[in-house]
């Protein structure tokens, strides 16, 4: 299937979709379903489908280049995922979205993201690239702002520094098309070879911070906790899921299929290696944004903030240019990708029942009610910690081991930490939303509708299946990583064959199942149980009172105690604090050119300004 | 922290069955975190109507009842309950007599504070001296049931004096097992007092300050640990406190720490003072005469009366309207304003792991309260 | 270990077990718990015998009422009681529990322990010594031995009897019965 | 300090009736509406110490006696004077028929639980009292406890007297 | 088949050990309080007679996290070589580790996971907020001190450039022990066992006197029974890992075992003198002394490499 068959699919359903909503709310919601159905099908289908057949030029000269489409291993890797999470999501939203008004206006903004997405990663030439970013970023602009309100602020916040991304982006692709004339991505990396280093890392930078806003890595990741908290949850699953980590993308495109892996290794110097700084910048992303999130109360709030540190671990893996690393990188996406759409749709679904109830102090004792639910996050968690049996840990598994026999034991550490503070945030998530006694209020919530069942059970099952069996998406990567011209790795079904250090999960589940198995006999070998009811509880004597007996408010006090001076969201509060400044320096030029220079206009020209700048003075150096 | 979980408040159970409260007695505590908002003492697990019961029954037959009212020293309630009986009858009590009511009472502190040491150093979770403590204060039980004949209810002053003479050699032993005690206070102080543990647990717990107690009502080691040298067998001396020198141990913090260092040297205090009385014990009789206990009637009147007892003040109100039983009688006990005045105030903001850690150190005896 | 003992332990390891495992509910309902810190420690060490204090009710399997038990205490003893795991063991100790000891004309403490929940043994005295205990947890032995010591179960067989008294004393329970209760406790409630 | 004590008392209050009855005890009568005024008065000359706060039946004069035990804790924390031995009972009358009483917590911290238990035991009412919830008690009694007039023998033989035994 | 064998073999070794540990610690504690102590068979007797013992369930989860603690220290101890090495061939297979190539110590650092999540499900599940409060303090306590020992891992790790616990130990008993070459960080880790054991002082997690015993208030029974064995294998585990790291595993498991008794009577002798601390102090204990002696440690070995 050519990429401009799934590009027109995608881009006509959003369009039709809307269509639709003006005609009958039923066929609005078959047609979103069945054109996101459609896509992950033609998609799937035109698997392994490379070559020169697939190289399209949709628009031949556009203001003197081409625009091309292009279907390679990456882009078919990134598609596939970016079209199977929209799908859960629509699927997931049937419900979840059921009564809310301009619900044509929503599905059809979904599916407008998903195909912006799908154009980012086929396109084949930086214009189109861009083009693509910018319906992307635009439309999840409106998703977010959707709920009105505080989500208008959010949005505001977010299209802000998506501006400052894609302004950065601009000036590395003219930057590009002056130096080489052309954008095709293909020709970029044969003439990317000869430059000076100096320009490279201005492009890696231009670049990085357009990534990195997307990625919303440290210090550029202020826009996310609030995003996520004001979408709607089956968008904050397809935001977090995915569309930050088409930063990862950006990155793998322009470190590895452009500049190249031997330019990367050997950009910078000792301590200010690229790769080495990178990699720093994905641990403090880790730890700082994990125990940021053990502070929340607000569980898209918690979430999101894990959706920026698991960011970190993809970082590390990507930033040492090893194969192992790459590939724990690549599949570290992925996986992230289901288990926090998997939890953001746990979340909304408890959301649905509860009557927007997010606060997680105020919830507990669901998992009688919901217990499909509570399955669901429970694997989510164990996906995000990284327990094994799921894919996370695979992946985090493949990211530790390159970061210890590269040398690199405080990355490792940091990443370690990174783990321990998640379990303790996740934990506190699961239970305050699951555990515990029952308030009086919730006794008669319902089980989620079949829809919101299906797409958790989905990414249930995808995380134990990658788990288990992660030889089934690291073939994939390791083609991936063949264009790119990493060595091969060892790869088996379940995991790695290789001396020593291998990884062997298939033994492992086997271990758990049969530990299991013995355990549950021994247990059948006691009395059995009776089962009581939960007010049948231990209250030192006294009868247990209703709604008043559940552990969950300030569930780590000790440490909030510790560590909650230190944990600020600082980057905030200096952003706000430098917008707040420069509003005044803008006041001024306002008032010298009699006020016909817009806030914004200048704020970016003068950056496009330092970045021209910068360029020519490393052509001066 | 915003305080935002109000939604959803916890109550929290210490007790009645609970391994951490020592006694029949419960607190439920409202609790955010691990921090106690609001803490209630919930007291009347072992309420009997003692004061009640002991209006139907005669002068003499109140002493098998009053010594049940606290089970961890029951000496000072018979002492009380003779002291107020004595004070409305006019009955005199021989000097010896005095003498070994002091050195019963002090024996009965040193096994009451050994108790308190095991229910304190348990509650840390500090198994190793709580043993050694439960294992002395058996030791002091094994010398009144030489004396009594009972090991933990002795029944053994009496108005007028105390029920038997010390037996033969009971001086000297009184002497051996003191020593062989304190001959266990280096270990004591290596592994329990001088623990860095110990102090760091026990620091800043509970605190009050010296307005404070006296507002609320302390006495006993939770006021002197507060500076002051309030003691009643100096303020209002009785038995043979006067007879003998000795010295009431203060500290300044009133915290948890200083209250169980005072404990410990009162106990040090204690047996000294022991020493001191055994070799100034004159010899004589011990017991002057009552009338027919079946027939005696005590003129009608009111005292109130007090003494130390190992927890602070305990007082008596007895009112007799000429019969041969009380009319009324009211026990101020220590344990009460200790326990459930001062107990709530000082819980207020305490962490959840300090709720038994402050209540033993109050030093507060359940069925004190209920009575 | 005699040899008797290696058959006794092959034949019904269940009660053999229960027998040298008396984890004990730590319930001070009297004055009675003076009495069991010695036991329990350096000088008695009860923990020789496998008798050791437990926190919670779920975990424990004997159940010691030291001493009078007020109306307050009582409901706390029923609903620590009916918390605890079948097998499970109680002893009434002190005269108090008994037949109300010196509390005979007390209006706030009960009269006869065993009209509430069911006993399996007594110690007398006031203050029983620790010696006592012991001998008690022998009697016990020999008890669970002979299949004696089946308070449990006659607590399930007459429970509507059970909780009709309770009830003749609260009003209302604040828990549901444990065991359903046939229609003469019904008849007999009314 | 006692006779000057009485001297103060007496001209300050009246209805008052001081009797020393030895050298460091003093009895108080004050009519009920003059006991806090009285109790604070007694405060601030030195009997800082709400040792005990009980109740006598008189069941014969068909009235409550409510005492107040004042003590004194050290006016400095070292020496021990024969001042320290003074005690002041001070009492009100009040009749059994609905009794009541002003609360005197803002006085003395320590008379909280005081109360609450005379309020239990007898069903003498504080004015003021902000908990006066059960203290120590489980069951409801028709006439509080300590009254004189409820007699515990017989109340005993009726309620648990008439519980079955349930085996044997 | 030796395959097999080793399978049933390392999880049985780890129970009886762990059970005879666990009675072996109450007798010691005695023996400190001056007093006869149980029978060292009695967790034996303890376990049987839970086992019979009819408890209560609060669902599904009730029990099944129970389940998967124990399960998951049962598969640990299968990641974890238990003497042997290349050089001493009593087997086809050398090592008495079944599951040795299969992720080395990357996987049992996740798997020591399982205990903890598992009970911690299962407290919730309860709806006891005493067994919540102890949960939010084993996560806690888990956190401090998880932090050192991570340090201590990845130094050990980095010192032997291997993430395989079967060639650490090969390495070690060909050069020097682990507690020679990274002395700090076995310091650092002999600090932090009580608290990875979670006895005294760091037993807050199951205080009975503050929390009536925690997670552990509503079980019994069958529960409790395997909640105990979940305690054997656990400190068999964190035991077995000290050795394994700093005292070069064993040449068999005469030695190995030996080595590991050793290790748990100094913890024994600390669990026998010191009281309970407050989570804030055993946050603070565990970052400042085992974490900066760690931190040291490793980036002495980092230097050096």
């Amino acid at each position: 299937m050519s990429p401009q068959a799934i590009l027109i699919t995608a881009f006509a359903g959003a369009g039709l979709v809307f269509l639709a909503g003006k005609v009958h709310s039923h066929l609005r919601d078959f047609l979103a379903v069945l054109s996101s159905l459609a896509l992950v099908g033609l998609i799937a289908w035109s698997h392994g489908q490379y070559g020169p057949d697939n190289e399209i030029v949709y628009v031949p000269d556009f203001l003197g280049m081409e625009l091309a489409l292009r279907l390679n291993p990456l882009a078919w890797f990134f598609a596939i995922y970016i079209a199977i999470i929209n799908a859960a999501s629509v699927v997931f939203s049937l419900s979840y979205m059921k009564g809310k008004e301009k619900l044509g206006f929503y599905y059809s903004m979904m599916l407008l993201v998903n195909a912006g997405m799908l154009g980012i990663v086929l396109s084949g030439d930086f214009l189109s690239f861009y083009i693509f970013w910018e319906i992307m970023s635009w439309s999840t602009y409106l998703l977010i702002s959707y709920r009105r309100g505080p989500a208008l602020h959010a949005g505001m916040k977010y299209i802000i520094m998506s501006l400052v991304g894609s302004c950065a982006m601009l000036v590395g692709i003219l930057s590009l098309y002056a130096q080489f004339g052309t954008l095709q991505i293909a020709e970029l990396g044969e003439a990317i070879a000869g430059s000076s280093s100096g320009y490279v890392l201005f492009i890696l930078m231009a670049m990085g911070i357009a990534f990195g806003v997307k990625f919303a890595i440290l210090p550029l990741h202020t826009w996310m906790p609030d995003a996520h908290s004001e979408a709607v949850s089956p968008f904050s699953a397809v935001l977090s899921g995915v569309l930050v980590r088409m930063g990862m993308y950006g990155f793998l495109l322009v470190m590895y299929s452009i500049v190249g892996l031997k330019t990367i290794l050997n950009l910078g110097a000792g301590f200010f290696n690229f790769h080495y700084i990178l990699s720093w910048l994905g641990a403090i992303t880790i730890v700082i944004p994990t125990f940021i999130a053990l502070l929340q109360n607000d569980a898209k709030k918690l979430l999101a903030w894990h959706g920026i540190g698991q960011g970190g671990y993809m970082i590390l893996g990507m930033a040492f240019g090893t194969s192992l690393g790459v590939a724990g990188g690549i599949f570290h996406t992925i996986n992230h990708g289901s288990y926090i759409a998997l939890l953001f749709l746990v979340v909304g679904a408890v959301e649905y029942r509860t009557g927007g109830v997010r606060d997680l102090n105020r919830l507990g004792g669901l998992i009688q009610r919901m217990p499909v639910a509570f399955f669901g996050c429970l694997v989510g968690i164990m996906g995000l910690i990284g327990m094994p049996l799921t894919n996370g840990f695979v992946s985090k598994w493949f990211i530790y081991k390159t970061l210890i026999t590269e040398g690199h034991p405080f990355l490792a550490f940091m990443a370690f930490v990174g783990t321990w503070g998640t379990i303790l945030s996740v934990y506190k998530l699961l239970h305050n939303m699951f555990l515990g006694q029952l308030p009086e209020k919730y006794k008669e919530v319902r089980k989620a509708p079949i829809s919101m069942q299906i797409p958790i059970l989905f990414f249930c099952f995808v995380i134990f299946l990658f788990g288990v069996l992660p030889g089934i998406p690291l073939r994939a990567i390791q083609g991936i990583q063949d264009t790119m011209g990493f060595a091969p790795l060892q790869l088996t079904m379940w995991g790695l064959a290789s001396g020593a250090g291998a990884l062997n999960m298939l033994n492992i589940c086997f271990a758990i199942v049969i530990a299991f198995a013995v355990v549950l006999l021994l247990m059948r070998l006691g009395a059995k149980p009776r089962r009581v009811p939960q007010e049948d509880s231990y209250a030192a004597g006294s009868s247990v009172p209703a709604g008043k007996y559940h552990h969950s408010v300030e569930f780590y006090n000790p440490l909030y105690q510790m560590i909650s001076p230190y944990l600020k969201d600082r980057v905030d509060q200096f952003y706000y604090w430098a917008a707040d400044k420069a509003q005044g320096v803008f006041e001024l030029t306002r008032r010298i050119y009699t006020g016909y220079a817009g806030t914004y206009v200048l704020y970016i020209i003068s950056f496009l300004a330092l970045l021209i700048f910068l360029q020519l003075a490393w052509e001066i150096w | 922290m915003a305080k935002s979980g109000s939604e959803r408040e916890l109550e929290l159970y210490f007790g009645p069955q609970h391994l951490g409260m020592v006694g029949n007695f419960g607190i439920t505590l409202k609790v955010e975190g691990d921090r106690v908002l609001k803490a209630t003492a919930n007291p009347g697990y072992l309420h009997r109507g003692f004061e009640k019961l002991m209006e139907y029954r005669t002068w003499i037959q109140n002493f098998p009842m009053v010594c049940r009212i606290n089970v961890v020293e029951p000496d000072s309630m018979e002492m009380i309950y003779a002291m107020a009986v004595e004070k409305l009858a006019g009955i005199e009590v021989p000097e010896r007599a005095h003498y070994i009511r002091s050195i019963f009472l002090e024996l009965a502190r040193v096994s009451s504070h050994l108790f308190g040491l095991w229910a304190y150093s348990n509650m840390l979770g500090f198994d190793t001296p709580a043993h050694w403590a439960m294992y002395h204060r058996d030791l002091v039980l094994d010398l009144f049931e030489e004396l009594t004949g009972g090991r933990v209810y002795h029944i053994y002053l009496w108005p007028g004096g105390v029920r038997r003479d010390f037996p033969k050699g009971f001086k000297d032993r009184i002497v051996s097992t003191l020593h062989s005690i304190g001959g266990c206070v280096p270990d004591y102080d290596a592994t329990f007092f001088n623990n860095r543990l110990f102090y760091e647990r026990a620091r800043g717990v509970g605190k009050l300050s010296q307005e404070q107690a006296k507002a609320l009502g302390a006495t006993g080691q939770v006021l002197r640990a507060t500076g002051t040298k309030y003691d009643i067998r100096k303020v209002e001396p009785y038995a043979a406190y006067d007879k003998v020198d000795w010295d009431v141990p203060t500290r300044e913090e009133g915290d948890a720490y200083s209250r169980i260092w005072v404990i410990r040297d009162e106990m040090i205090e204690s047996v000294h003072m022991i020493f001191k009385l055994l070799d100034a014990m004159p010899e004589g009789e011990v017991y002057n005469r009552i009338p027919n206990p079946f027939k005696w009637k005590i003129p009608p009147g009111e005292a109130y009366v007090r003494c130390e007892s190992s927890r602070g003040e305990l007082g008596l109100y007895l009112v007799s309207d000429g019969g041969d039983k009380p009319y009324r009688a009211h026990f101020r006990t220590p344990s009460y304003p200790h326990g459930l005045t001062i107990l709530e105030k000082v819980l207020e903001g305490a962490s959840i792991a300090d709720v038994g850690n402050t209540m033993i150190s109050l030093y507060v005896v359940a069925p004190e309260i209920d009575r | 270990m005699d040899r008797n003992q290696i058959a006794k332990w092959l034949k019904s390891p269940a009660k053999m077990a229960n027998k040298y495992s008396l984890h004990a509910v730590y319930f001070c309902t009297g004055c009675g718990i003076i009495e069991i810190p010695p036991v329990i420690t350096t000088r008695w060490d009860a923990e020789r015998f496998g008798i050791i204090p437990v926190a919670t009710p779920r975990q424990g399997n004997l159940f010691m009422i030291t001493g009078y038990v007020s109306l307050k205490t009582l409901k706390a003893i029923i609903r620590t009681y009916e918390q605890m795991p079948d097998p499970k063991y109680t002893v009434g100790f002190g005269s108090c529990p008994i037949n109300g000891g010196m509390y005979w004309d007390s209006y706030n403490t009960i009269k006869h322990l065993d009209r509430y929940i069911p006993v399996d043994g007594w110690i007398a005295g006031c203050m029983p010594r620790p010696e006592a205990v012991f001998i008690a947890i022998t009697h016990l032995w020999t008890l669970i031995d002979k299949g004696k010591a089946d308070g449990y179960l006659r607590y399930q067989e007459n429970y509507a009897a059970y909780r009709r008294n309770q009830e003749m004393l609260f009003a209302e329970l604040e828990w549901p019965p444990l065991y359903p209760c046939d229609s003469i406790a019904e008849e007999a409630r009314k | 300090m006692i006779p000057s004590l009485q001297k103060d008392l007496e001209a300050t209050f009246k209805g008052v009736e001081v009797t020393v009855v030895e050298d460091s005890r003093m009895s108080v009568l004050a009519p009920r509406d003059s006991i806090p005024v009285v109790l604070r008065y007694l405060k601030e000359s030195g009997l800082d110490h709400l040792a005990l706060l009980s109740c006598v039946d008189w069941i014969k004069e068909g009235k409550f006696e409510v005492v107040y035990v004042l003590t004194c804790y050290m006016r400095n924390d070292t020496d021990y004077t024969s001042d320290q031995r003074l005690h002041v009972l001070l009492k009100t009358e009040i009749p059994r028929e609905k009794p009541a009483l002003k609360s005197v917590i803002d006085i003395f911290e320590n008379a909280e639980p005081y109360e609450r238990e005379i309020h239990e035991l007898y069903g003498v009412h504080f004015d003021g009292h902000p908990r006066l919830i059960p203290l120590l008690l489980e069951r409801d009694y028709e006439i509080p406890p300590f009254r004189k007039d409820f007699d515990t023998r017989k109340y005993v033989e009726e309620t648990f007297g008439s519980i079955p035994p349930v085996e044997g | 088949m030796t395959g097999i064998i080793q399978i049933v073999l390392s999880p049985l070794i780890a129970f009886v050990v762990g059970v005879l540990f666990l009675g072996l610690a109450r007798k010691i504690i005695a023996r400190v309080h001056r007093r006869y102590g149980p029978p060292i068979y009695q967790p034996v007797i303890d376990v049987v007679r839970m086992m019979s013992q009819r408890s209560i369930s609060h669902g599904a989860l009730f029990e099944l996290g129970v389940v998967l603690a124990l399960a998951g220290s049962l598969v640990t101890v299968m990641l974890i070589p238990l003497g042997g090495t290349e050089a001493f061939q009593p087997f086809a297979h050398s090592v008495l580790c079944p599951l040795s190539s299969s992720g080395g110590l990357l996987v049992v650092m996740y798997l020591m996971l399982f205990g903890p999540l598992g009970l911690a499900l299962g407290a919730g599940a309860s709806a006891n907020p005493n067994a919540s409060i102890g949960v939010s303090r084993k996560m806690l306590l888990a956190l401090a001190y998880e932090v050192p020992f991570l340090l201590v891992i990845l130094a050990v790790m980095s010192q032997y450039g291997s993430i395989s616990l079967t060639e650490i130990v090969a390495r070690q008993q060909q050069a020097s022990w682990g507690v020679l070459s990274v002395p700090l960080s076995a310091v650092a880790a002999f600090l932090i066992l009580p608290a990875m054991l979670g006895i005294r002082p760091f037993d807050l997690v199951t205080a009975p006197q503050e929390i009536a015993s925690g997670p552990l208030a509503e079980y019994g029974g069958t529960c409790l029974a395997l909640i105990t064995v979940q305690k054997a294998i656990h400190l068999f585990v964190v035991i077995a890992l000290f050795v394994d790291l700093f005292l070069g595993g064993g040449v068999n498991l005469a030695t190995f075992l030996v080595k590991m008794l050793a290790v748990f009577l100094a913890v024994e002798m600390i669990n026998a003198v010191l009281p309970r601390v407050k989570i804030e102090d055993a946050i603070k204990f565990c970052w400042k002394w085992p974490t900066a002696l760690a931190f040291v440690q490793m980036t002495i070995t980092v230097l050096s490499k």
